[in-house]
């Protein structure tokens, strides 16, 4: 947070991937509309471990890219001290397939791929576990893996794959599971899925889902920060999740 | 390809040979005509950069001429097809001055090496390899590599991987320029004795004089591209014609020497009071008589010999003597008419 | 032992078979890779060597298009080119997935690095040792096969051992993509997951491969060399 | 010209500041990295040329240790070196992230191929050499610079240049610690978001910068060599 | 470093060589013992891998020796320190056979190299390497880069290197065997000058009986790490006592031709009814006459010349004469005795 030349306050927002830079556009507006005198700079990542590091390092102010589950694997990992500071929206996970219509289709020795970052995999075990493809030991666990796989009714195969190419890849698999962003980017739909976890916002299992803007825990109160949040949690950034989503997101919060 | 009977070994006309490179182009042979009949053993010499390694590369078509012709055998190598072209080639040993062994294959893997593909079969090969390595001595030292061997025994190996097709043409670039006197020696007896039993025709280059009045039967001096001066080696080395020649030529006599005795005054040259200090020299090839002993006698004179250098070249006595003659004046100044009118080439160096 | 080992290595201890699935996985891919791109490169190492300007058989043509389609290559990022691939690698082994999939990229990617290895290792060859060939009247084949690749074998081989480190970067990239293999395993687990212990055991592990491939190479080259 | 552009390249020019951004930063790596893991890999190469056996100085020792951690360095897959070096780039630099956090991640990485490529280049230089200059009277340092890298320079552009196109491979890696580059603009767009004229614009410039980087290199080369 | 001023250039005694390597461990010289003065021209000869070169690598210490001692100027090379060394290093000149010029720098360049670091600043060494330069003729050649010259040309440019920082000693391996005949005698010339003039010590290695001959005045023969004979030079090519010695002095004369006219029953040869043939030689320094004026008179009969090779070594008539003498047999065996009375060596070859 440093002061620009136009005295404006400058905040480093660390995000993964270019999905959200329209949404974070529509931030910038706002603040500029109400004369907030903050300039929103955008520092992209490849990979969510390094942002959150940055971030506990002070390189960066904020970030927004995580949800729930992951920042609170990261938190237990590494130790960090981080707050949520803001919901932002909650991205469906979905189950894809370019062969079957139907999740009943999947027979024993079928592969489904699934993201390979720690908290993404839990996450998409639960879908599948929602699904009724397998049993969790526990569905409400936080951050499930393989091993926690109880029971495996359906007899499917589960690789991790990178998020980003599962979609290319999805000809090989009998099914497969990712981000709601890559779905977008690819032209797709998440109607497109055969499987989608109903009411994912108010469901136990998912609530740890939604994305959060946060910061490190002594910012939690900073009033540039707070300013921010709200600006985000306004009409019209709910409608710029809408527009760059097209309207496959939900904002996950109210306005 | 046709080969006339008749046709000599290698006729070359008005051969022009221009290296183009980034910076320029370099003309390396220029206007050479030379023909090398069968059973020539040719020597080719001159400074190093004048054009000897590029024209024996152009006579077995490693290089490409730009004008005149080149007939091997009769047939005219940049008329060849690929195939023919690589027929004439096996008909044509090559041994490089950097023997260009094979590292990585034994002595007879190396001479085995121009047979491959010839339709001969493992066991004719392997015949043909103990025969050549029998023929240059090297029997013994079949299983051996390259680098376990002397450089006088990869020369020779070279030598038996050159023969390997029974060549009729055998070209030699520098071979013996690194060995050592005895090594020379034996290489060239080698190739005399192929040369006398095989009917070979060999190209020899080289800048060494004495392999060349050992072995060559004729001789071309090149010089800046163009070949100064050509013909039997006795010519050559009797009446040296290019001023390049001539010096090569002196360097093989010691009879120059006598300068450098003149210029210290050395006891070895004293004249006395009538002497005369002479130069002798073999001009024609019909001499053969004792000529000192004539001279003594019937002039009553001492030839008193400081430097001789007699040799015989193609059947003939080559070379000369410095002398100081001693005794009365007239009696010297007749014995030199009498030289002189015997065809011998007569210097009067000091009196 | 044992014991040892579940101190130190507590999360590749627990996860051993799939430790060992991905060394196997690992070896395949050097393995498979290995050869066809060899066979690849040699070939393209040749053909530019006897095309180049004061080769063999010079081609102006035949060598630009060879040498810029290499330089092409060598210019994209790996993970890139990978991605890009999927559905060429789907068209011609049927999966773009798993190992399997993983091995046509693999050698799309390194035969371009390969193919120069090959070609500065033949241009080691003495050009000596081809004029002799060729004033023996051997055919460019024969020359090729009994002159340049003989006589390069102790070259070949070195540059054989520095892409096939080389090519374990590679599979570690390859794994993102599906392709398993240890370097995959030590991102999932290492990376991803912070398990420090299953980074240093696939480091360990690559190390000792490395080693063992320089090792059998430089006695290969031994062996060849007199 | 640019309607063109809008067409093939739509996504491109709509991120027309960024690809130049992006275009700026590889620049940036290539050449902070270059120079300094240039010195360093000279300096390596140097060493590992004179310590080894019938070098100039031998020292079995100094050449083991140097040898063995150029190759454990050269098995570690860049993905997982570039994340474990992280504290030690904050440590050093301030920041793991960006263009500056990238810098030391890459020098690592390829300081160890570039030390062998070095090393490699040095011993081209005729033994010879140094036997005139030992015989000269010459003392160690003299040698080394009045001679190996004095007569290495056409060798060591050569393998520079090669060692610059590896690099170009590795900065489009480690943009997943926010290095920025062209290689992470099209990770980012082309792989993440399917943009695929982002990949085919960041090929285009790369062969382009590679093709630069190749034509400066021979033309250096040409200029030293005589 | 200290110099006795009346030791001698190089004393080598007891010195033993052994190469370790993987393979077992080869002796490549053993009990060397050999003193140079300070002004000798010393030439080494020997076969290919004798241990020429090693000789003289031990000689500036490029080589470790295992056994005895070795002292350059007083100096044990093995005792100094590297500081030491390298100042040693700095008075003892090397010319390598494959010249080693940094094909970097240009010709002066080459030349100012060992001139570097030296304490002269810029300008004196630019006058050092100008001098240089017209003593070895090639100030024009200055700005020229070693790929530009021929091989005569490098060849001096490796002398003047060699040169720079004035040397006592010049050690030369093998650095003319490559070279034409003419620029060989051109260098040997500018050696002999340099010697002359500077009173430089000179170690030449080389194959050349020739070059041995031309500048040399003592000479060591190495067969398989040995020095099997040694002495001045006039010694050794009059009265060659090792086989290997004989072999290599064989070479150099044109006497032992005779045997292949003999083998071919030449008519140069005819000896008729009563004649001899013979080869005479020339054994020790005295001899100095008219002998073949002599005889002819003395005894009526005609020497008549096939051979001839009478040289100046070292002040002295070397060599000697084949000769077919005719007359009366009693005169002719009264000749012989004449002769051998005079000292010359006398063989009676056929009659
Ligand atoms: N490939 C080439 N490109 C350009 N010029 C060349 C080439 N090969 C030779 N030349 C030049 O052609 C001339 C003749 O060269 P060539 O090798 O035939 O000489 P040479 O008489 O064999 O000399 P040497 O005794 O040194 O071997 C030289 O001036 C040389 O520089
Ligand atoms: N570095 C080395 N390691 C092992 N053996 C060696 C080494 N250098 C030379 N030799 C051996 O020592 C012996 C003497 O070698 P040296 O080079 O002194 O011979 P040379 O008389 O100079 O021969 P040439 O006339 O061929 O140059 C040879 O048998 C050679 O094989
Ligand atoms: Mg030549
Ligand atoms: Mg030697």
């Amino acid at each position: 947070q440093k002061a620009s030349a136009k005295n404006e306050t400058v905040v480093t927002v660390g995000v993964v991937g270019n999905s959200d830079d329209l949404i974070w556009d529509a931030v910038q507006k706002k603040l500029d509309s109400e004369n907030a005198n903050i300039k929103i700079s955008l520092k992209t990542f490849q990979d969510g471990i390094y942002t959150n590091q940055a971030l506990a390092n002070k390189e960066l102010d904020l970030t927004a890219f995580q949800h729930y589950a992951f920042l609170e694997q990261e938190e237990k990992e590494k130790g960090y001290d981080f707050t949520v500071i803001g919901d932002s929206y909650i991205s469906p996970l979905n189950l894809y397939s370019k062969k079957y219509k139907s999740v009943d289709e999947f027979k024993p020795g079928d592969k489904i791929a699934i993201p390979s970052n720690a908290s993404n995999t839990g996450r998409a075990l639960k879908v599948l576990d929602s699904a009724g493809l397998i049993k969790l030991k526990d569905p409400n666990a936080a951050s499930p893996t393989v091993d926690d796989i109880a029971e495996n009714p359906s007899g499917v195969q589960i690789e991790l794959n990178d998020a980003a190419a599962i979609i290319n890849l999805l000809p090989d698999y009998a099914g497969g599971i990712t981000n709601t962003n890559f779905i977008i980017d690819a032209g797709m739909k998440t109607s497109d899925a055969i499987y989608q976890v109903p009411d994912a916002l108010n469901n136990k299992a998912f609530k740890e889902y939604i994305n959060v803007i946060v910061a490190r825990t002594a910012d939690k109160d900073n009033a540039t920060y707070k300013k921010i949040v709200d600006a985000y949690h306004s009409k019209e950034v709910a409608k710029a999740i809408n527009d760059n989503y097209k309207g496959e997101v939900e904002p996950a919060f109210k306005y | 390809m046709a080969e006339t009977p008749h046709s000599p070994a290698v006729a070359i006309r008005d051969l022009k040979k221009i290296y183009r490179t980034e910076e320029g182009s370099k003309t390396a042979l220029q206007d050479i005509n030379l023909t090398i009949e069968k059973g020539d053993i040719y020597g080719i010499m001159g400074l190093s950069g004048a054009g000897k390694s590029t024209l024996v590369r152009c006579i077995n078509g490693l290089e490409q001429f730009d004008e005149g012709s080149l007939l091997v055998n009769g047939n005219s190598i940049s008329d060849l097809k690929p195939k023919e072209l690589r027929g004439l080639r096996r008909r044509i040993g090559m041994i490089f001055q950097s023997f260009n062994l094979m590292p990585s294959r034994t002595v007879a893997g190396n001479v085995e090496l121009p047979l491959l593909n010839t339709g001969l079969d493992k066991e004719a090969r392997a015949k043909r390899v103990a025969e050549l390595l029998e023929l240059v001595e090297l029997a013994d030292k079949a299983e051996n590599y390259p680098n376990e061997l002397s450089g006088g025994q990869k020369q020779r190996v070279a030598i038996a991987r050159a023969l390997a097709n029974e060549p009729d043409i055998l070209l030699s670039d520098e071979a013996t320029s690194a060995l050592d006197p005895n090594t020379t020696k034996s290489i060239l007896a080698l190739l005399r004795q192929l040369h006398d039993s095989l009917g070979l025709t060999i190209v020899v280059i080289t800048h060494q004089m004495s392999v060349i009045k050992q072995i060559c039967n004729k001789v071309a001096v090149l010089d800046h591209g163009t070949i100064v001066e050509q013909g039997r080696v006795f010519d050559i080395f009797a009446n040296p014609q290019a001023p390049l020649t001539q010096s090569f030529v002196a360097t093989t006599s010691n009879l120059d020497k006598v300068n450098d005795l003149i210029a210290e005054h050395s006891p070895l040259i004293d004249t006395g009071k009538n002497g005369i200090l002479l130069r002798m020299k073999y001009v024609s090839k019909e001499v053969s008589e004792p000529l000192v002993s004539h001279i003594s006698r019937q002039f009553n004179i001492d030839a008193n010999i400081v430097f001789g250098d007699i040799d015989v070249v193609d059947g003939s006595p080559l070379g000369g003597l410095v002398v100081v003659l001693n005794g009365q004046r007239d009696d010297i100044l007749a014995a030199i008419d009498y030289l002189k009118n015997r065809n011998i080439g007569i210097e009067v160096l000091a009196s | 032992m044992t014991g040892l080992l579940s101190t130190w290595f507590p999360n590749v201890v627990t996860r051993l078979p799939e430790f060992f699935d991905s060394f196997v996985q690992t070896l395949i891919m050097l393995g498979v890779t290995g050869f066809i791109s060899f066979i690849a490169a040699t070939f393209l190492g040749v053909i530019l060597t006897i095309t180049q300007k004061g080769g063999l058989t010079p081609n102006p043509v035949v060598f630009n298009v060879i040498d810029k389609i290499v330089n092409l290559f060598r210019s994209i990022p790996f993970i890139i080119l990978a991605a890009a691939l999927v559905p060429v690698t789907r068209a011609l082994v049927g999966t773009a997935i798993g190992t399997k999939g993983a091995i046509f990229p693999l050698i799309v990617g390194i035969t371009p690095f390969f193919t120069r290895q090959i070609q500065s290792a033949l241009s080691g060859v003495d050009p000596g040792f081809i004029e002799a060939a060729v004033s023996m009247g051997m055919s460019t084949p024969e020359i090729i096969f009994r002159v340049y690749l003989r006589e390069g074998i102790p070259a070949i081989i070195r540059v054989t051992t520095i892409t096939m480190v080389s090519l374990i970067g590679l599979t570690a990239i390859v794994g993102i993509v599906g392709g398993g293999g240890l370097g995959d395993f030590a991102i999932r687990y290492g990376y991803q997951r912070y398990m420090l212990d299953a980074t240093y055991a696939t480091i360990i592990v690559l190390v000792l491969l490395i080693g063992l491939i320089e090792f059998v190479g430089r006695l290969l080259v031994e062996i060849t060399e007199h």
